[in-house]
Protein backbone atom coordinates (compact mmCIF):
# COMPACT_ATOMS: atom_id res chain seq x y z
CA UNK A 1 0.00 0.00 0.00
CA UNK A 2 1.38 3.26 -0.71
CA UNK A 3 1.32 5.63 2.16
CA UNK A 4 2.62 9.49 2.45
CA UNK A 5 4.78 10.33 5.31
CA UNK A 6 5.45 14.03 6.12
CA UNK A 7 8.53 15.31 7.16
CA UNK A 8 9.40 18.45 9.48
CA UNK A 9 12.47 20.49 10.47
CA UNK A 10 15.63 18.51 9.83
CA UNK A 11 14.50 15.30 8.33
CA UNK A 12 13.04 17.63 5.67
CA UNK A 13 15.54 19.83 4.90
CA UNK A 14 17.99 16.52 4.28
CA UNK A 15 15.29 14.77 1.66
CA UNK A 16 14.01 18.74 0.48
CA UNK A 17 10.50 17.52 0.53
CA UNK A 18 7.90 18.09 3.66
CA UNK A 19 6.15 14.54 2.49
CA UNK A 20 7.18 11.07 1.13
CA UNK A 21 5.27 8.57 -0.77
CA UNK A 22 6.30 4.83 -0.14
CA UNK A 23 5.16 0.97 -0.71
CA UNK A 24 6.30 -0.74 2.57
CA UNK A 25 6.40 -4.41 2.98
CA UNK A 26 3.85 -4.63 5.60
CA UNK A 27 1.11 -2.51 7.49
CA UNK A 28 3.18 -1.78 10.54
CA UNK A 29 5.00 1.09 12.23
CA UNK A 30 8.18 -0.89 11.85
CA UNK A 31 7.49 -1.72 8.06
CA UNK A 32 7.32 2.26 7.37
CA UNK A 33 10.63 3.05 9.62
CA UNK A 34 12.42 0.31 7.12
CA UNK A 35 11.39 1.63 4.06
CA UNK A 36 11.66 4.96 5.17
CA UNK A 37 15.24 4.20 5.91
CA UNK A 38 15.63 2.07 2.82
CA UNK A 39 14.68 4.69 0.14
CA UNK A 40 16.03 7.36 1.99
CA UNK A 41 19.72 6.76 3.00
CA UNK A 42 20.12 10.70 3.68
CA UNK A 43 18.05 10.36 7.16
CA UNK A 44 20.08 7.10 7.73
CA UNK A 45 21.56 9.06 10.67
CA UNK A 46 18.45 10.21 12.24
CA UNK A 47 16.57 6.96 12.19
CA UNK A 48 17.51 4.91 15.01
CA UNK A 49 16.21 7.53 17.07
CA UNK A 50 13.27 8.14 14.79
CA UNK A 51 9.49 7.05 15.73
CA UNK A 52 6.12 7.59 13.24
CA UNK A 53 3.46 9.42 14.98
CA UNK A 54 -0.35 7.64 13.42
CA UNK A 55 -2.82 10.25 13.69
CA UNK A 56 -0.92 12.92 15.77
CA UNK A 57 -0.10 10.32 18.27
CA UNK A 58 3.19 8.30 19.30
CA UNK A 59 2.85 4.98 18.01
CA UNK A 60 4.93 1.50 19.18
CA UNK A 61 6.62 -0.37 16.31
CA UNK A 62 3.81 -3.14 16.03
CA UNK A 63 1.05 -0.36 15.73
CA UNK A 64 -0.72 -1.41 12.67
CA UNK A 65 -1.38 2.06 10.05
CA UNK A 66 -5.03 1.50 8.57
CA UNK A 67 -5.03 3.38 4.80
CA UNK A 68 -6.61 6.38 5.99
CA UNK A 69 -4.24 7.72 8.25
CA UNK A 70 -2.11 10.31 9.11
CA UNK A 71 1.39 9.40 9.38
CA UNK A 72 4.69 11.59 10.03
CA UNK A 73 8.02 10.75 10.94
CA UNK A 74 9.08 11.89 14.67
CA UNK A 75 12.49 12.63 14.65
CA UNK A 76 15.32 15.37 15.54
CA UNK A 77 13.05 16.97 17.60
CA UNK A 78 14.15 20.56 18.81
CA UNK A 79 11.84 22.38 21.17
CA UNK A 80 12.47 24.75 23.88
CA UNK B 1 -6.65 20.69 42.14
CA UNK B 2 -3.68 21.71 39.78
CA UNK B 3 -4.24 23.59 36.68
CA UNK B 4 -2.77 23.05 33.64
CA UNK B 5 -2.51 25.84 30.74
CA UNK B 6 -0.61 24.84 27.30
CA UNK B 7 -0.38 27.61 24.07
CA UNK B 8 1.32 27.77 21.03
CA UNK B 9 1.97 31.58 19.94
CA UNK B 10 3.01 33.10 16.47
CA UNK B 11 6.25 34.58 16.97
CA UNK B 12 8.30 35.68 20.10
CA UNK B 13 6.74 35.70 23.35
CA UNK B 14 6.45 38.45 25.68
CA UNK B 15 8.45 38.63 29.08
CA UNK B 16 5.48 38.40 31.50
CA UNK B 17 4.62 37.03 34.67
CA UNK B 18 1.63 34.18 34.38
CA UNK B 19 -1.62 35.05 33.82
CA UNK B 20 -2.34 32.48 36.79
CA UNK B 21 -1.65 35.06 39.37
CA UNK B 22 -1.76 38.90 38.99
CA UNK B 23 1.01 41.15 40.09
CA UNK B 24 1.52 41.15 43.73
CA UNK B 25 -0.29 38.61 45.42
CA UNK B 26 -0.43 34.93 44.80
CA UNK B 27 -4.42 34.65 44.99
CA UNK B 28 -4.10 30.61 46.34
CA UNK B 29 -2.56 30.53 50.15
CA UNK B 30 -1.08 27.09 49.36
CA UNK B 31 1.75 28.65 46.90
CA UNK B 32 5.16 28.94 48.26
CA UNK B 33 7.21 29.00 44.96
CA UNK B 34 6.56 30.16 41.74
CA UNK B 35 9.56 29.07 39.24
CA UNK B 36 9.43 30.36 35.62
CA UNK B 37 11.96 29.42 32.50
CA UNK B 38 12.33 30.82 29.95
CA UNK B 39 13.87 30.07 26.59
CA UNK B 40 15.82 32.65 24.25
CA UNK B 41 17.05 32.62 20.81
CA UNK B 42 21.15 31.90 21.28
CA UNK B 43 23.22 33.95 18.37
CA UNK B 44 25.18 31.08 17.14
CA UNK B 45 24.65 26.94 16.74
CA UNK B 46 27.53 25.04 16.07
CA UNK B 47 29.69 27.94 15.96
CA UNK B 48 27.61 29.73 13.16
CA UNK B 49 26.34 33.10 13.58
CA UNK B 50 22.28 33.23 13.62
CA UNK B 51 19.77 35.47 12.49
CA UNK B 52 16.81 33.98 14.05
CA UNK B 53 15.23 30.28 14.48
CA UNK B 54 12.25 29.30 12.96
CA UNK B 55 9.55 27.15 14.91
CA UNK B 56 8.19 23.95 12.87
CA UNK B 57 5.32 23.07 15.46
CA UNK B 58 2.91 19.63 14.22
CA UNK B 59 -0.54 20.10 15.44
CA UNK B 60 -2.83 19.62 16.93
CA UNK B 61 -0.15 16.92 17.86
CA UNK B 62 2.34 19.19 19.59
CA UNK B 63 -0.44 21.05 21.80
CA UNK B 64 -2.19 17.60 22.83
CA UNK B 65 1.64 16.38 24.00
CA UNK B 66 2.88 19.25 26.21
CA UNK B 67 -0.86 19.08 27.61
CA UNK B 68 -0.31 15.90 28.69
CA UNK B 69 3.16 16.22 30.02
CA UNK B 70 2.05 19.23 32.21
CA UNK B 71 -1.05 17.06 33.68
CA UNK B 72 1.25 14.16 34.46
CA UNK B 73 3.67 16.74 35.85
CA UNK B 74 1.12 18.56 38.11
CA UNK B 75 0.14 15.61 39.77
CA UNK B 76 3.12 15.75 41.80
CA UNK B 77 3.01 16.43 45.44
CA UNK B 78 2.68 20.00 46.09
CA UNK B 79 2.42 21.02 42.88
CA UNK B 80 -0.37 23.86 41.97
CA UNK B 81 -0.21 24.85 38.42
CA UNK B 82 1.85 24.69 35.15
CA UNK B 83 1.82 27.15 31.79
CA UNK B 84 3.85 26.70 29.14
CA UNK B 85 3.88 28.27 26.14
CA UNK B 86 5.87 28.02 22.74
CA UNK B 87 7.05 29.58 20.00
CA UNK B 88 5.61 28.73 16.36
CA UNK B 89 7.31 30.67 12.96
CA UNK B 90 10.56 33.01 13.22
CA UNK B 91 11.59 34.09 16.72
CA UNK B 92 14.90 35.91 16.51
CA UNK B 93 17.82 36.28 18.48
CA UNK B 94 18.00 37.42 21.83
CA UNK B 95 13.82 36.94 22.08
CA UNK B 96 12.06 34.08 24.09
CA UNK B 97 10.88 30.82 22.22
CA UNK B 98 9.35 29.09 25.41
CA UNK B 99 8.32 29.96 28.68
CA UNK B 100 7.26 27.54 31.27
CA UNK B 101 6.30 28.24 34.82
CA UNK B 102 5.11 26.53 37.91
CA UNK B 103 3.66 27.24 41.32
CA UNK B 104 3.74 24.97 43.84
CA UNK B 105 4.07 24.46 47.81
CA UNK B 106 7.74 23.99 47.96
CA UNK B 107 10.44 24.80 45.72
CA UNK B 108 11.67 21.57 45.18
CA UNK B 109 8.65 19.61 43.85
CA UNK B 110 8.59 22.99 41.41
CA UNK B 111 12.07 22.47 40.69
CA UNK B 112 11.61 18.63 39.67
CA UNK B 113 8.56 19.64 37.96
CA UNK B 114 9.48 22.30 35.47
CA UNK B 115 12.89 20.37 34.97
CA UNK B 116 10.75 16.81 33.79
CA UNK B 117 8.85 19.35 31.27
CA UNK B 118 11.28 20.42 30.00
CA UNK B 119 13.12 17.48 29.19
CA UNK B 120 10.04 15.61 27.93
CA UNK B 121 9.52 18.23 26.00
CA UNK B 122 12.59 18.53 24.40
CA UNK B 123 12.57 14.06 23.86
CA UNK B 124 8.94 13.70 22.43
CA UNK B 125 7.61 17.28 21.38
CA UNK B 126 6.58 17.37 17.90
CA UNK B 127 8.51 21.20 17.55
CA UNK B 128 11.79 21.48 15.22
CA UNK B 129 13.89 24.08 14.75
CA UNK B 130 15.04 25.59 11.46
CA UNK B 131 18.01 27.90 11.87
CA UNK B 132 18.02 30.77 9.76
CA UNK B 133 22.08 32.27 9.49
CA UNK B 134 22.98 35.50 9.26
CA UNK B 135 23.09 36.45 5.67
CA UNK B 136 20.79 33.74 4.72
CA UNK B 137 20.26 29.99 5.68
CA UNK C 1 32.04 38.20 32.99
CA UNK C 2 29.37 36.97 34.57
CA UNK C 3 27.33 39.85 36.91
CA UNK C 4 25.98 39.54 39.79
CA UNK C 5 23.31 42.04 42.55
CA UNK C 6 21.54 41.84 45.93
CA UNK C 7 19.33 43.69 47.11
CA UNK C 8 17.82 43.90 50.51
CA UNK C 9 14.79 45.80 50.36
CA UNK C 10 11.70 47.11 52.97
CA UNK C 11 8.04 45.33 52.46
CA UNK C 12 7.50 42.86 49.75
CA UNK C 13 8.43 42.45 46.13
CA UNK C 14 6.63 43.59 43.05
CA UNK C 15 6.70 41.34 40.30
CA UNK C 16 9.03 42.29 37.68
CA UNK C 17 11.34 40.49 35.51
CA UNK C 18 14.77 41.15 36.32
CA UNK C 19 16.89 44.96 35.52
CA UNK C 20 19.25 43.13 33.93
CA UNK C 21 17.27 42.67 30.60
CA UNK C 22 14.02 44.62 28.95
CA UNK C 23 11.05 42.91 28.33
CA UNK C 24 11.38 41.51 25.30
CA UNK C 25 15.05 41.08 24.13
CA UNK C 26 18.33 40.15 25.64
CA UNK C 27 20.94 41.83 24.93
CA UNK C 28 23.70 38.87 26.13
CA UNK C 29 23.38 36.83 23.05
CA UNK C 30 25.01 34.14 24.89
CA UNK C 31 22.13 33.74 27.35
CA UNK C 32 19.83 30.83 26.32
CA UNK C 33 17.77 30.68 29.53
CA UNK C 34 16.71 32.77 31.84
CA UNK C 35 15.30 31.00 35.47
CA UNK C 36 12.96 33.63 38.27
CA UNK C 37 12.34 31.93 41.69
CA UNK C 38 9.81 33.86 43.33
CA UNK C 39 9.45 32.99 46.99
CA UNK C 40 5.80 33.69 48.34
CA UNK C 41 4.37 33.86 52.04
CA UNK C 42 2.35 30.46 52.40
CA UNK C 43 -1.03 30.74 54.75
CA UNK C 44 -0.17 28.08 56.92
CA UNK C 45 2.49 27.00 59.08
CA UNK C 46 2.99 24.66 61.55
CA UNK C 47 -0.81 24.01 60.99
CA UNK C 48 -1.33 27.88 62.30
CA UNK C 49 -3.10 30.17 59.93
CA UNK C 50 -0.44 32.75 59.50
CA UNK C 51 -1.17 36.85 58.20
CA UNK C 52 2.39 37.92 57.51
CA UNK C 53 5.87 36.74 58.17
CA UNK C 54 8.33 39.19 59.76
CA UNK C 55 11.50 38.75 58.02
CA UNK C 56 14.82 40.31 60.38
CA UNK C 57 17.75 40.75 58.44
CA UNK C 58 21.26 41.24 60.07
CA UNK C 59 22.88 43.74 58.23
CA UNK C 60 25.82 43.93 56.51
CA UNK C 61 26.20 40.02 57.50
CA UNK C 62 23.53 39.19 55.11
CA UNK C 63 23.74 41.09 52.12
CA UNK C 64 28.28 40.02 52.25
CA UNK C 65 26.56 36.46 52.32
CA UNK C 66 24.02 36.59 49.51
CA UNK C 67 26.80 38.25 47.33
CA UNK C 68 29.59 35.86 48.21
CA UNK C 69 27.19 33.40 47.35
CA UNK C 70 26.24 34.89 44.14
CA UNK C 71 29.51 35.61 43.49
CA UNK C 72 30.91 32.33 43.64
CA UNK C 73 27.75 30.46 41.70
CA UNK C 74 27.93 32.89 38.94
CA UNK C 75 31.32 31.30 38.49
CA UNK C 76 29.81 28.14 37.24
CA UNK C 77 30.39 27.49 33.56
CA UNK C 78 27.82 29.24 31.75
CA UNK C 79 26.32 31.39 34.12
CA UNK C 80 25.96 35.12 33.12
CA UNK C 81 24.47 36.61 36.10
CA UNK C 82 22.67 36.57 38.83
CA UNK C 83 20.53 39.01 41.09
CA UNK C 84 18.69 38.15 44.47
CA UNK C 85 16.19 40.32 46.29
CA UNK C 86 15.28 39.74 49.98
CA UNK C 87 12.33 41.44 51.75
CA UNK C 88 12.80 42.75 55.38
CA UNK C 89 10.28 43.40 57.35
CA UNK C 90 6.77 42.26 56.86
CA UNK C 91 5.76 40.63 54.33
CA UNK C 92 1.89 39.42 54.16
CA UNK C 93 0.65 35.76 52.90
CA UNK C 94 0.64 35.41 49.26
CA UNK C 95 2.87 38.25 48.81
CA UNK C 96 6.73 37.79 47.50
CA UNK C 97 9.52 37.57 50.20
CA UNK C 98 12.52 36.64 47.94
CA UNK C 99 13.46 36.46 44.17
CA UNK C 100 16.31 34.86 42.33
CA UNK C 101 17.15 35.51 38.84
CA UNK C 102 19.77 33.39 37.11
CA UNK C 103 20.55 34.12 33.16
CA UNK C 104 22.66 31.31 31.31
CA UNK C 105 23.83 29.85 28.53
CA UNK C 106 21.74 26.61 29.33
CA UNK C 107 18.96 25.92 31.77
CA UNK C 108 21.19 23.05 33.11
CA UNK C 109 23.69 25.53 34.57
CA UNK C 110 21.24 27.99 35.72
CA UNK C 111 19.20 25.44 37.60
CA UNK C 112 22.11 24.20 39.50
CA UNK C 113 23.15 27.92 40.11
CA UNK C 114 19.34 29.05 41.39
CA UNK C 115 19.08 25.53 43.22
CA UNK C 116 22.38 26.12 45.04
CA UNK C 117 21.81 29.96 45.77
CA UNK C 118 18.87 29.36 47.23
CA UNK C 119 19.74 26.22 49.18
CA UNK C 120 23.06 28.05 50.53
CA UNK C 121 21.59 31.35 51.65
CA UNK C 122 19.08 28.98 53.70
CA UNK C 123 21.59 27.04 55.26
CA UNK C 124 23.75 30.15 55.87
CA UNK C 125 22.20 33.67 55.71
CA UNK C 126 21.62 35.87 58.84
CA UNK C 127 17.95 35.92 57.75
CA UNK C 128 15.15 34.82 60.37
CA UNK C 129 11.31 34.38 60.31
CA UNK C 130 9.12 35.72 62.77
CA UNK C 131 5.66 34.19 61.86
CA UNK C 132 2.45 36.95 63.05
CA UNK C 133 0.16 34.54 63.29
CA UNK C 134 -3.67 35.53 62.18
CA UNK C 135 -5.26 37.41 65.11
CA UNK C 136 -1.69 38.66 66.38
CA UNK C 137 1.34 36.86 67.33
CA UNK D 1 35.46 38.92 79.90
CA UNK D 2 32.38 40.13 79.96
CA UNK D 3 30.60 40.16 76.19
CA UNK D 4 26.97 40.83 74.37
CA UNK D 5 26.26 38.26 71.99
CA UNK D 6 23.23 39.69 69.37
CA UNK D 7 20.04 37.43 69.06
CA UNK D 8 18.21 37.38 66.40
CA UNK D 9 14.32 35.33 65.16
CA UNK D 10 13.36 32.66 67.33
CA UNK D 11 16.43 32.07 69.09
CA UNK D 12 15.19 36.11 70.56
CA UNK D 13 11.87 35.02 71.08
CA UNK D 14 12.96 31.82 73.21
CA UNK D 15 15.14 34.09 75.68
CA UNK D 16 13.04 37.23 75.20
CA UNK D 17 15.82 39.65 74.22
CA UNK D 18 17.31 40.36 71.16
CA UNK D 19 20.96 40.79 72.83
CA UNK D 20 22.72 38.68 76.12
CA UNK D 21 25.29 39.54 78.38
CA UNK D 22 27.45 36.27 79.65
CA UNK D 23 31.39 35.91 80.75
CA UNK D 24 33.00 33.04 78.60
CA UNK D 25 35.92 30.65 80.54
CA UNK D 26 38.07 31.59 77.70
CA UNK D 27 38.50 34.24 74.04
CA UNK D 28 37.52 30.93 71.37
CA UNK D 29 34.16 30.84 69.60
CA UNK D 30 33.82 27.73 71.36
CA UNK D 31 33.91 29.20 74.66
CA UNK D 32 31.50 31.56 74.09
CA UNK D 33 28.94 29.11 72.09
CA UNK D 34 29.26 26.73 75.45
CA UNK D 35 28.95 29.07 78.06
CA UNK D 36 25.41 30.44 76.15
CA UNK D 37 24.43 26.71 76.05
CA UNK D 38 25.09 26.79 79.85
CA UNK D 39 22.77 29.82 80.64
CA UNK D 40 20.51 29.17 78.31
CA UNK D 41 19.14 26.38 78.70
CA UNK D 42 15.71 27.11 77.00
CA UNK D 43 18.49 27.86 73.61
CA UNK D 44 19.58 23.94 73.97
CA UNK D 45 17.87 21.95 71.49
CA UNK D 46 19.00 24.83 68.71
CA UNK D 47 22.72 24.76 69.57
CA UNK D 48 23.77 21.55 68.13
CA UNK D 49 23.39 23.53 64.74
CA UNK D 50 24.34 27.28 66.22
CA UNK D 51 26.92 29.27 64.97
CA UNK D 52 28.13 32.57 66.03
CA UNK D 53 29.41 35.59 63.82
CA UNK D 54 32.38 38.07 64.65
CA UNK D 55 32.08 41.42 63.21
CA UNK D 56 29.32 40.02 60.59
CA UNK D 57 31.48 36.95 59.14
CA UNK D 58 30.97 32.99 60.23
CA UNK D 59 33.61 32.27 62.64
CA UNK D 60 34.89 28.75 63.52
CA UNK D 61 35.06 27.51 66.97
CA UNK D 62 38.94 27.96 67.07
CA UNK D 63 38.59 31.85 66.42
CA UNK D 64 39.72 34.22 69.13
CA UNK D 65 37.34 36.62 70.14
CA UNK D 66 38.45 40.51 70.55
CA UNK D 67 37.18 42.70 73.01
CA UNK D 68 35.50 45.45 70.49
CA UNK D 69 33.97 42.18 68.30
CA UNK D 70 30.18 42.29 67.77
CA UNK D 71 29.24 38.57 68.14
CA UNK D 72 26.09 37.22 67.04
CA UNK D 73 24.44 33.87 67.54
CA UNK D 74 23.58 31.87 64.09
CA UNK D 75 20.84 29.73 64.65
CA UNK D 76 17.41 28.97 63.45
CA UNK D 77 18.15 31.11 59.88
CA UNK D 78 14.94 31.52 57.55
CA UNK D 79 15.77 32.63 54.76
CA UNK D 80 14.18 32.75 51.63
Amino acid sequence: MRRDVLLFGPAARMVGRDRITLEARGPTVRDVLAEIAARHPELAPTMGAARLAVNHALATPDTTIGPDDEVALIALLGGG
Amino acid sequence: MSRVRVQIVDGPLPREPSSFADARSDADEEVGSRIRFEGIVRGTEGGRTLAAIEYEIYEPMASRQLEAIAREESARDGVRSIEAVHSRGRVAVGEISFTCEVRSRHRAEGIAAISAFIERMKLDAAIWKNPIFAGGR
